[in-house]
């Protein structure tokens, strides 16, 4: 099978949904918001107490996953609810589409991630950094990966009828293992081990985004066509 | 009856072997029943 | 049928082996099992509560590999055999869960505390009940068989990080002294021959299962097709 | 251009549910065939499978462009398809749309030839507008710039007629005469007066190829 996809269609998708997504508003204000409540319901809780590292370096975590799920969802679903779905299999082969949706989820958690971590530094003041290196490169490949994942049951619960409740319940256990590792290595950022050290975990998690997006990419074809 | 006071664990015992034969006997049933019915429907 | 007896046979023995055998701290017949410092009694567990585990993995396996046969072949039986596998696994996972809790609660004080095989089981019955909670909510059955295929592979392949990710995390409190990480298995043959005709047997009770209901879908599929036409 | 689109012993089953079975037939150059019967009867399906779009339970649809086999993965740039439950994106103009198609086609974008489809769908003054203000006939002409973008050897229509007015109707009639020119037409109706643009027809209810 001719499954060879074309970057430049696949950039052409990416850029469609990013133009889409600044004039409709549909994901980027909610995403906006949720991340703002939830923090400050993380901050009422808190209120005067020091969170331990391992506390703020799962709770960092918590929020960006279910800001993840409350924003990636909207890549194939907000298609599947146009019906513009057919216009798309007539114009690109399902592994453009894939690559095109992959990237737009790739930039929106990364702008998202951003905008988390940045509040997190400032708002809660126990939250420091001592390896940088480690933190950055944890964020990175956290983000890559989550959005890998996220892209494909994205696309399956596009075809469901519980578009909206199903998609956590799926994502879950795939994302377990990330999950697992990147607070892992949150928590040796926070605790300032040398970079050389946490290099097993950042081979996990590039382990886990290259399985993950090779699957997908195999896998897409049977989810994309009814 | 004394024998079985003093020595819990055969009481466990007598009441696993209980639970299996009823599962067995369940399963065995079970597959009568429908070895039976696809003699029925394939005969039609 | 012959089968069928040797396995009710079978099964019934190892149940009295595996409860009656004494355990003494030298075995010197064959009849005899080795104590288990610490676990007593209790460590006859491994001949129930291992095989229900190992039972809910080789499930989760016969529906994966059900699962693409189905995306090759659009067959509908594939995924008549796939999701039924899925479900006679999640009983023996919950199966597995409930006794390994129990159990660990006489020995290590607290039902449930993360242990890396707690943990993967634990994974294992989130992957089953979203499989499930996933095909509930799709109509069409076509589409519910390739998507609840594609999602049972994706899943199936982040079971192997855990394997490297738990290690870094926690350390286990699983007993290794039967089997430790290395593969070499300290059982006495007693323990052993028990231990694989459980699993043997269990295995076939598993198939037995899954036979009996994969035949009993194809005729409800066989008269929903009649009836329609 | 010579085009073969051979369909073998088509089969599809929808929820358990069998729409229809053996279906074949053979479309060569500069012809057009007419897929007709009830409503229900799995026109729609069928249309969808010969784009490529729907993937048959059993056999096969081959397209052959100037003798070579073109597999299903790259057959989207050669098929143009028009039909009702098709949708454009709301949130952008005519033009924008029509621009994107292309680029995501990775075809040049050619300014002129679209303002030229456009003309000629009757779109050219509003073409700056956005989808969603369009009426429902005015969306099913965008979609004939759509399917016409890439000049497709092929082209499937479900329902060419359907939110149309007198005007559109007759535009539509002269691109299907254009299209057997150069390339093969399908059309999904049951209209007698589509049919008659057609030299071949298939009745769904009867399983029969018509050869006219």
């Amino acid at each position: 099978m001719n499954k060879i996809f074309n970057i430049n269609s696949a950039l052409t998708i990416f850029i469609k949904d990013f133009r889409s997504e600044l004039r409709t508003r549909y994901a980027l204000n909610a995403l906006i918001m949720f991340v703002i409540t939830t923090l400050a319901i993380i901050l009422f809780a808190v209120a005067n107490e020091t969170p331990s590292i391992e506390i703020s370096a799962g709770i960092l975590w918590i929020v960006i996953f279910f800001s993840a799920m409350s924003g990636m969802a909207r890549t194939f679903v907000s298609e599947e609810e146009r019906g513009t779905v057919m216009t798309l299999h007539l114009i690109a082969k399902p592994s453009t589409v894939f690559f095109g949706k992959l990237l737009f989820n790739l930039i929106l958690l990364f702008l998202m991630n951003i905008f988390t971590v940045v509040l997190y530094l400032i708002l809660i003041p126990s939250f420091i950094i001592k390896s940088y290196d480690i933190f950055l490169l944890t964020i990175f490949l956290g983000t890559i990966g989550l959005s890998a994942a996220s892209t494909i049951i994205a696309a399956i619960i596009a075809k469901s009828n519980t578009k909206g409740t199903l998609y956590p319940v799926l994502s879950f256990p795939i994302l377990l293992p990330l999950l697992m590792i990147v607070i892992k290595s949150t928590k040796s950022a926070l605790e300032g081990i040398e970079i050389a050290k946490a290099m097993g975990d950042f081979q996990v998690m590039i382990a886990y985004f290259v399985v993950i997006t090779a699957v997908s990419y195999l896998l897409f074809d049977y989810v994309w066509k009814d | 009856m004394e024998f079985l006071n003093q020595n819990s664990l055969y009481i466990v015992l007598i009441i696993t072997v209980i639970c299996w034969f009823g599962i067995f006997g369940y399963l065995l049933s079970l597959d009568k029943k429908i070895k039976k019915l696809e003699e029925k429907i394939n005969k039609e | 049928m012959v089968f069928k007896i040797i396995l009710g046979i079978g099964l019934t023995l190892v149940i009295i082996a595996g409860i009656a055998l004494p355990m003494v701290s030298n075995p010197s017949s064959f009849f005899e099992l080795p104590v288990v410092p610490g676990l007593e009694d209790k460590a006859r567990i491994i001949f129930f509560h291992v095989p229900t585990a190992w039972v809910c993995v080789i499930a989760f396996i016969t529906s994966l590999i059900y699962g693409i046969q189905y995306l090759r072949t659009k067959e509908i039986l594939y995924d008549i055999k796939s999701v039924t596998a899925a479900g006679l696994g999640f009983l023996f996972c919950i199966l597995a869960t409930v006794t390994g809790a129990i159990w660990s609660k006489f020995t290590w004080g607290a039902f449930w505390n993360w242990d890396p095989r707690q943990t993967s089981i634990f994974v294992l019955l989130l992957i089953y009940g979203a499989y499930f909670a996933l095909r509930s909510s799709i109509e069409v059955e076509e589409k519910r068989a390739s998507l609840s295929a594609v999602y049972s592979i994706i899943a199936g392949l982040t079971v192997p990080f855990f394997i490297f990710i738990i290690p870094r995390i926690v350390s286990s409190l699983h007993p290794d002294p039967i089997i430790n990480p290395q593969g070499k298995i300290h059982m006495n043959p007693t323990m052993l021959v028990i231990f694989l005709s459980s699993l043997t047997g269990f295995t076939a009770v598993y198939y037995w299962m899954f036979n009996l209901r994969v035949r009993f879908s194809k005729l409800l599929y066989q008269q929903q097709m009649k009836e329609q036409e | 251009m010579d085009i073969k689109l051979e369909v073998q012993n088509i089969k599809k089953i929808f929820n358990g549910r069998k729409i229809f079975s053996d279906i074949n037939f053979q479309l060569e150059n500069k012809s057009a065939l007419a897929i007709t019967g009830r409503n229900g009867s799995g026109k729609s399906t069928l249309v969808k499978i010969l784009a490529g779009v729907l993937s048959p339970t059993n056999g096969q649809v081959d397209f052959y462009l100037n003798g070579k086999s073109i597999d299903l993965q790259n057959r989207y740039q050669y098929f143009g398809f028009v039909a009702p439950y098709l949708q454009m994106y709301d949130e952008f103009t005519a033009m924008e749309n029509l621009e994107l198609f292309a680029r995501i086609r990775n075809i040049e974008v050619d300014k002129d030839y679209i303002d030229l489809l456009l003309k000629r769908v009757n779109l050219y003054e509003r073409k700056d507008s956005y989808v969603r203000e369009y009426s429902s006939g005015m969306k099913q002409r965008l979609k004939y710039a759509f399917a016409l973008l890439h000049k497709p050897p092929l082209l499937i229509l479900d329902e060419p007629r359907s939110n149309l007015d007198a005007e559109g109707i007759s535009v539509v009639y002269q691109i299907i005469q254009e299209q057997k020119q150069s390339g093969c037409v399908v059309v999904a109706t049951n209209d007698s007066e589509d049919i008659q643009f057609c030299n071949q027809e298939i009745d769904l209810n009867q399983f029969r190829n018509i050869a006219k």
